[in-house]
């Protein structure tokens, strides 16, 4: 609880993901499951009926044979800060951005389950539960207690962790640290990414590290021209890559497997 | 024996001076309605109690079948607040002889769509938070608050013509409340009017706002986004056509004379005039959206068109052949006085709408937003067809059902004597279950 | 005789009308007994003890909630007074190290997030405030559940019409929200919400 | 008084009316609400303190540290372990949902440990002349090694199996990395040494297929398929014109002839001018370590001719152990066992490690052979062996973790256990220990112990991140310490021999007709099981290729009959396996691009062909 008196410094959590470094081992994806309770597979599910909060895209430079380059694009819910699409769409403020963090929240709980936020968004970075979640027997003894499972019918999305984030609010408190500044959390995509392709902090933080690497000149965020704001920034110093920014080009009618 | 008895209590409640067929021929027509009925409702049943798994629709084809008949079905029955505009605002007498079975048909349009909602959305348990807790900048907000105002209203207005009865007008108290009902009629038109005009419109808007879907976002004035307007004009030029078409189906079917040939030229007139609007105002949106709005997010409209097999040729049918033709056909005297050309052309400015529909619910998510990911094909499952099949089927019983025991005609009686419409075409068996 | 038209209507309005005022609140709800007969009262008053001696926070700013077994064993090894419930208690869970299965009266729904710490630390709020005067009553009242949510009375307590369902301390999420609104402290969703 | 119809239908009116004025249709409409927040089938997550719990990652043999987020101790999420001096805070897709194991539906959790020993012992009782009874270890090296080496000698006609240790690599000393395919980037060695060590590196990848490694090397050569040979040739050729190299193989030199730059060129399809750029590189820019895969003798020739023996290749002592255990069984490999030789046979298969074909045991079998494997899946060679005896799996059994190939130093650390096994599962060192009547149980703190006393190398304690040499920690807290995940790494020594390096003899290259397709390993090699979490990066997104399945060109496929989802037979000469097929226009041509997986793992080799067949 926030003591009116004192005004709090929001925060505006975000990303810096450097597409270089990212070695698509989905480690990110696997760490995100786990630390928010998300079930495993149905059987009848496929890439377009799946849970993934953030999912590892592969791209390529649109080349063939020996001039083909790919490279690995993490996409999560991009946060967007500016007239969120889904925020304004959804019937029943089951959708909402947190003030103080930027964070953009769904709650599962108040979601009726029309989807029309899954329409408005334009990064795909929302699921819907098209099953009722299972586990085998006993691995609900893994559970994080800091996030609540779904049910069937409704939409859930990456929140950035936001029980790391309760938790860390918590722990400040109990240090007895004032309730004004905001915390430094971890999500679990960046904790896990083995070559710490992902920084995770406060853009309003200038010092901060991911603030300086999404200034960087290298630095891009998709479909920019929407003018959604997004929070996520992406790195790369090559040129092909930093094109998938933009809008999406005729295919080449591949029967390729993207990430 | 019973039967016999129970074919004269069936024939009772039918309004005097009307001839209906008899009561076994009116069961058989209404059986396989049933039947229908029956099966949509056990695949309406899979998905409610399985979950929407049952369905085709996917994380990225968030919306199927369903969204996009809801729209349709929702435009076609515009006809019934555009007609009762008519009628009671701009005291346009003779559309007396259809208004009844436009608020039939209304209502048959509207609380089926809003059947089908029930099924899409996740969590129909939860449907009633969107009225406890609003999100008013959600168009879907205004939507369901103003489909089910309207529903109501419809409710309402299709209470006299039920309390008209012969049976139940013989319940003094039923007499007076339809009496004080009457006095309603020119409020209820009003309000109608202006929620239809508020629904219809944030139908299209639903799209217009997706700011992450370039395809269908539109700039708009005040909150509402151009393509709020174009569908109110749109079901407005349709709903006419609509009514027209099923009065000529009834009559084909019934082979009776309901309405005056007159009355029919005049709604298809109604509906050109409202779809040559139309077509000129979507076609200077497209313009500004092909050369402004899209381009400036970063969406050169070019290519839109170029995944197969939504070419341009959508666009020119869209808008040329299901929209300019029609209209052409309809505001010519000419032609409009021949009644296949009235048909056709009203069938195909329905085809138009519908199509309009199409494009913005399913293209929309076909077309890919990120540089990376797919164009996507999607086909209903049979559960979701049947769902649809329920509405249909359902539409069928009730407007058979209000037609055999309730004066949506009120012209017909007189029309009696005259000569059953020139076509002489044998109806298909069952379908001529002569009424 | 005939009687007049409107009777059936009125009688058939007063049935509804009792039924859903007196017999449903009841009915709607399913009571279970805890599985210790626990004094507060004996704790705090005779033994002395105060609220955070037994629901005390952890280092991390956890709230540990009911205390678990090893803390009244701490005190209750072997009795310390006389009372049946005593020995009941140290017979059927100490002795044989059996987790009692306490139905927490304030426990909320899953989704909710709900720091103790904040509130009592930051807020300086009062246990009372929220779980009325827990603390100095001689027996544990019955756990009652409603039979469809599955929620405990203290916090889905009140339904649309109120009063038919006040009790004490309310844990609503319109009772946080309207202390939340009182103080100025509305952020969003996700400060409760997990 | 008298009811008629229309006085019934306004008493329900009233009712009804009546009805909407109580809390009851509106209660029940909440509740029905709020009764879809926990509807049948949700679990509930148990609440209880959180602690932090170290200790290392058993599931591959890089043995990470792992951090685990504990529940009322009961792991809920893993992390690593930043500031590891071997894994330095990487743990790879499989690792971070380790935790998940126990519960997997295709775990074993009993099995038959009487009869097996019954059966063990009658045959050891009647071994005849030379029969042997010998002990397979996949993942040889560790503590639970030793004990099987111990009781093997105490054995009659005892014999210890376990695939050749490979040399090990010092990455950190490389310049340049020259890779014939091997997949440094995806499950090498230990995932975080290879990032931290990258920086530090040129990466030269030669691979036909666009692999996770070739899209962060520095340089990807797209080589044909199977021209791994061609190209080593090619640039060994150029290398060799300055210099003489001694202990190559026999007919090296006329296999070399066969490859002159100019036909290595042709067979490649790298230019040329590009192949002598390399070599110059090569040469110029040491020091260099050339990976192959597993066994590839020219990328040990590659090696010897650069030199690379004690600079990138270097002889790791081991930990050091009890003096008494010395009294053990040598490391012998399987194909130095005469065929049908083995009258007892003993899998470990409880750490992932080699795995082997089973034509290849087979063939060793004798008649009336027992086999007993050890595992805790299904999988592996349970289909095959008499008797499979469950074992405790990650986090539940507490083992040791050999050193990863790449840790040039040997350390000593503990796998997690932090979950109790199910009763019913049997510890392979205890059983077999208890075969030659030998008390192993406390083998690991006996060896732990000599460490300490050794007093060589230092203690990292992951709870503090801090190093601390290992004769300065007391000897009972140096047991506590490895408990609690610390690692032991021992010192460099800095006067080691450099490593003798024999290459192999070379393969008869003969490209089969049978076998049209080159084989492919663009996978981790994984566990037998993994968390079913893991379907978010197989099934619910195409990130990596599921176990157990195959990708192939559309030509090929199109040729096998194969689409996207059909179900194959993939046919080595080692064997064949039911796997699952995607059609993918990413793979080149006459390439079968493999997953993991046990059974594709087990016939599948070092630059292996198949072909598959629809079934």
């Amino acid at each position: 609880m926030t003591n009116p008196n004192k005004p709090v410094k929001a925060a505006r959590y975000g990303m810096a993901i450097d597409i270089d470094r990212c070695t698509g081992c989905g480690a990110c994806m696997v760490a995100c499951a786990v630390e928010n309770n998300v079930p495993p597979a149905h059987a009848g599910a496929n890439d377009r009926k799946g849970i993934t909060w953030i999912r590892v895209y592969k791209v390529d430079n649109g080349g063939d044979g020996d001039g083909r380059r790919s490279a690995f694009v993490p996409v999560l819910c991009q946060q967007c800060g500016n007239e969120t699409p889904c925020v304004h769409v959804c019937p029943q403020q089951a959708v909402d951005v947190d003030p103080a963090t930027g964070i953009v929240g769904q709650m599962p709980e108040r979601c009726l389950g029309c989807r029309y936020c899954m329409a408005a968004c334009p990064y795909h970075a929302r699921y819907f539960n098209w099953w009722d979640p299972a586990w085998p027997a006993g691995m609900e003894k893994t559970f994080n207690p800091d996030v609540a499972p779904r049910m069937r019918g409704v939409v859930e999305k990456c929140n950035f962790c936001h029980g790391r984030w309760h938790a860390a609010r918590q722990q400040a408190t109990a240090e007895g640290k004032p309730d004004t500044e905001p915390v430094a959390y971890l999500p679990a995509c960046a904790e896990a990414c083995p070559t710490q392709a992902i920084s995770f902090g406060d853009l309003n933080d200038e010092a901060g590290v991911t603030a300086a690497a999404a200034r960087g000149r290298d630095s891009f965020r998709l479909l920019e021209k929407l003018d959604t704001d997004p929070k996520i920034h992406y790195i790369s110093k090559r040129e092909w890559v930093r094109r998938i920014a933009d809008a999406p080009r005729p295919g080449d009618g591949k029967e390729s497997r993207r990430g | 024996m019973a039967n016999a008895m129970s074919d004269q209590a069936d024939k009772e409640l039918i309004s005097r001076g009307l001839k209906r067929c008899s009561t076994p021929r009116f069961v058989l027509w209404m059986l396989p309605w049933v039947a229908l009925l029956i099966f949509g409702l056990y695949a309406a049943g899979l998905c409610l109690v399985k979950g929407l798994n049952q369905t085709n629709m996917d994380n990225r084809f968030a919306f199927g079948l369903w969204i996009f008949l809801d729209l349709t079905v929702i435009a076609l029955g515009a006809g019934a607040f555009f007609t009762g505009f008519l009628v009671y605002i701009l005291k346009l007498r003779e559309l007396r002889a259809v208004i009844n079975s436009a608020v039939v048909i209304g209502l048959v349009c509207y609380s089926g769509a809003v059947a089908v909602l029930m099924v899409d959305v996740g969590q129909p348990l939860r449907a009633w938070f969107t009225f406890w807790y609003p999100n008013v900048h959600s168009m879907l907000t205004e939507v369901t608050f103003c489909i089910t105002c309207y529903l109501t209203v419809l409710a309402i207005e299709y209470l006299p013509i039920v309390l008209k009865n012969r049976k139940l007008r013989e319940v003094p108290a039923f007499l007076v409340f339809e009496f004080q009902l009457h006095k309603l009629t020119y409020v209820l038109a009003g309000v109608g009017t202006f929620l239809s005009f508020f629904h219809q419109g944030s139908l299209g808007g639903l799209y217009g706002v997706l700011r992450g879907r370039p395809f269908a976002f539109r700039e708009g004035f005040f909150v509402w986004p151009s393509i709020f307007f174009l569908f109110i004009i749109s079901a407005a030029a349709v709903g006419p056509s609509f009514i027209l078409l099923t009065t000529c189906l009834v009559q084909k079917i019934s082979r009776k004379r309901l309405v005056r040939v007159e009355v029919l030229r005049l709604l298809g007139r109604i509906s050109g005039l409202m779809l040559a609007v139309y077509v000129l105002a979507k076609t200077v949106d497209t313009l500004i959206w092909i050369n402004r709005t899209s381009p400036e997010r970063g969406f050169p409209a070019s290519q839109y068109y170029s995944w197969n097999p939504f070419g341009t040729w959508i666009l020119f049918a869209e808008i040329v052949l299901f929209g300019l033709v029609p209209a052409l056909v309809l505001l010519t005297p000419r032609l409009r006085a021949r009644t296949g050309w009235l048909v056709a052309a009203a069938a195909m400015a329905c085809g138009g709408v519908a199509l309009n529909r199409f494009v913005m619910t399913v293209q929309t998510l076909a077309l890919p937003t990120l540089s990376f990911d797919r164009f996507l094909s999607y086909a209903p499952s049979w559960q979701e067809t049947g769902t649809f099949l329920a509405v249909v089927a359902y539409g069928v019983l009730v407007y058979s059902f209000s037609f055999r025991y309730f004066r949506l005609f009120p012209d017909e009686r007189e029309l009696q004597a005259a000569v059953p419409p020139t076509d002489t075409r044998e109806a298909d068996p069952i379908l001529a279950g002569r009424y | 005789m005939r009687i007049p038209g409107y009777i059936p209507f009125a009688v058939g309005a007063l049935t509804a009308l009792a039924a859903g005022w007196a017999a449903f609140p009841h009915a709607i709800y399913q009571s279970r007994r805890q599985p210790v007969d626990f004094s507060h009262k004996v704790h705090t008053t005779t033994a002395g003890q105060k609220c955070d001696d037994c629901h005390a926070f952890r280092a991390d700013g956890t709230f540990a909630g009911i205390p678990t077994l090893d803390k009244c064993a701490g005190c209750h090894a072997a009795p310390m007074g006389t009372t049946a419930a005593e020995k009941n208690f140290i017979d059927q869970y100490v002795t044989p190290n059996r987790e009692p299965q306490w139905l927490a009266y304030a426990r909320q729904p899953e989704n909710v997030y709900f720091s103790h710490i904040t509130h009592v630390k930051l807020g300086g709020m009062k246990c009372e405030t929220c779980h009325g005067s827990e603390g100095d009553t001689d027996s544990l009242r019955p756990y009652q559940q409603d039979r469809i949510s599955g929620y405990s009375r203290d916090i889905w307590g009140r339904p649309a019409a109120h009063s038919a369902f006040r009790t004490e301390g309310g844990m609503k999420m319109d009772d946080c929200v309207d202390c939340h609104r009182s103080h100025g402290l509305t952020h969003s969703c996700l400060d409760c919400h997990k | 008084m008298t009811t008629t119809r229309r006085n019934l239908f306004k008493l329900t009116g009233g009712a009804a009316v009546g009805a909407m004025l109580t809390p009851a249709p509106w209660r029940l409409i909440t509740d029905s609400a709020l009764w879809s927040e926990n509807w049948p089938g949700i679990p509930r997550p148990r609440r209880g303190e959180v602690t932090f719990q170290f200790g290392n990652c058993s599931l591959c043999p890089a043995g990470c540290a792992v951090r685990a987020r504990c529940v009322a101790n009961q792991p809920v999420s893993l992390a690593g372990v930043a500031a590891h001096p071997l894994s330095h805070g990487a743990l790879c897709a499989f690792g971070i949902a380790g935790h998940h194991l126990p519960y997997h539906p295709g775990r074993l959790k009993s099995g038959p440990a009487a009869e097996a020993n019954q059966a063990v012992r009658a045959a050891l009782g009647q071994l005849r002349g030379a029969e042997r009874c010998a002990v397979l270890d996949l993942r040889p090296g560790r503590t639970a090694s030793w004990t099987y080496r111990r009781a093997m000698a105490a054995i009659r006609n005892g014999v210890y199996l376990a695939p050749a240790a490979p040399i090990a690599i010092n990455l950190a000393a490389a310049k340049t990395v020259f890779s014939l395919g091997a997949p440094l980037f995806d499950g090498w060695g230990t995932p975080g040494n290879v990032i931290a060590a990258r920086d530090h590196f040129r990466l030269i990848q030669a691979e036909p297929v666009e692999s996770r490694t070739a899209i962060m090397a520095d340089l990807w050569l797209p080589i044909r398929p199977g021209s791994e040979e061609a190209l080593a040739l090619g640039i060994a050729n150029l290398l060799l014109k300055e210099k003489k190299i001694a202990g190559l193989p026999a007919g090296f030199a006329d296999r070399l002839r066969e490859f002159p730059p100019t036909m290595a060129a042709m067979h490649s399809g790298i230019g040329e001018q590009q192949i002598a750029a390399l070599a110059r590189e090569l040469q110029d820019n040491g020091p260099v370590l050339v990976l192959g895969e597993n066994g590839s003798p020219y990328a040990a020739a590659l090696n010897l001719i650069l030199g690379a023996p004690g600079r990138t290749l270097v002889l790791r002592r081991e930990a050091p152990v009890p003096d008494d255990w010395k009294k053990a069984a040598p490391v012998a490999d399987l194909a130095s066992v005469p065929d049908g030789s083995i009258r007892v046979l003993l899998i470990d298969e409880s750490a992932t490690g080699e795995a082997l074909p089973w034509s290849a045991i087979q063939s060793k079998l004798a008649e009336k052979a027992v086999v007993v494997t050890f595992a805790w899946s299904k999988e592996g060679y349970g289909r095959q062996a008499a008797f499979t005896l469950p074992t405790a799996v990650y986090p539940e059994s507490l083992d040791d973790i050999p050193p990863a190939v790449d840790s040039p130093a040997a350390a000593f650390r503990l796998s997690a256990a932090w979950v109790a096994p199910p009763d019913g599962v049997v510890n392979p060192a205890d059983f077999v220990a208890g075969l030659a009547g030998l008390a192993a149980k406390d083998a690991l703190q006996e060896r732990a112990a000599a460490i300490r006393k050794s007093g060589r190398g230092s203690l990292f304690v992951p709870s503090s991140a801090t190093s601390t040499p290992a004769r300065d920690v007391k000897p009972d807290d140096f047991w506590k310490m490895l408990q609690a995940g610390a690692t032991w790494i021992d010192d460099l020594d800095a006067n080691a021999p450099a490593p003798k390096l024999d290459v192999p003899a070379l393969p008869a290259g003969t490209a089969s007709s049978a076998f049209p397709l080159v084989v492919v390993v663009t996978e981790p090699d994984t566990p037998a099981l993994v968390s079913p979490l893991l379907s978010k990066v197989y099934q619910e997104s195409n990130l990596r290729l599921a176990p157990e399945s195959v990708a192939l060109h559309p030509s090929d496929a199109r040729a096998c009959g194969l689409e996207t989802g059909s179900r194959a037979r993939l046919e080595t000469d080692c064997g064949s396996v039911a796997v699952n097929v995607t059609v993918d226009s990413d793979v080149p041509p006459g390439v079968v691009q493999v997953a993991g997986g046990p059974g594709i793992r087990k016939i599948c080799g070092a630059s292996s062909r198949a072909r598959v067949v629809r079934s």
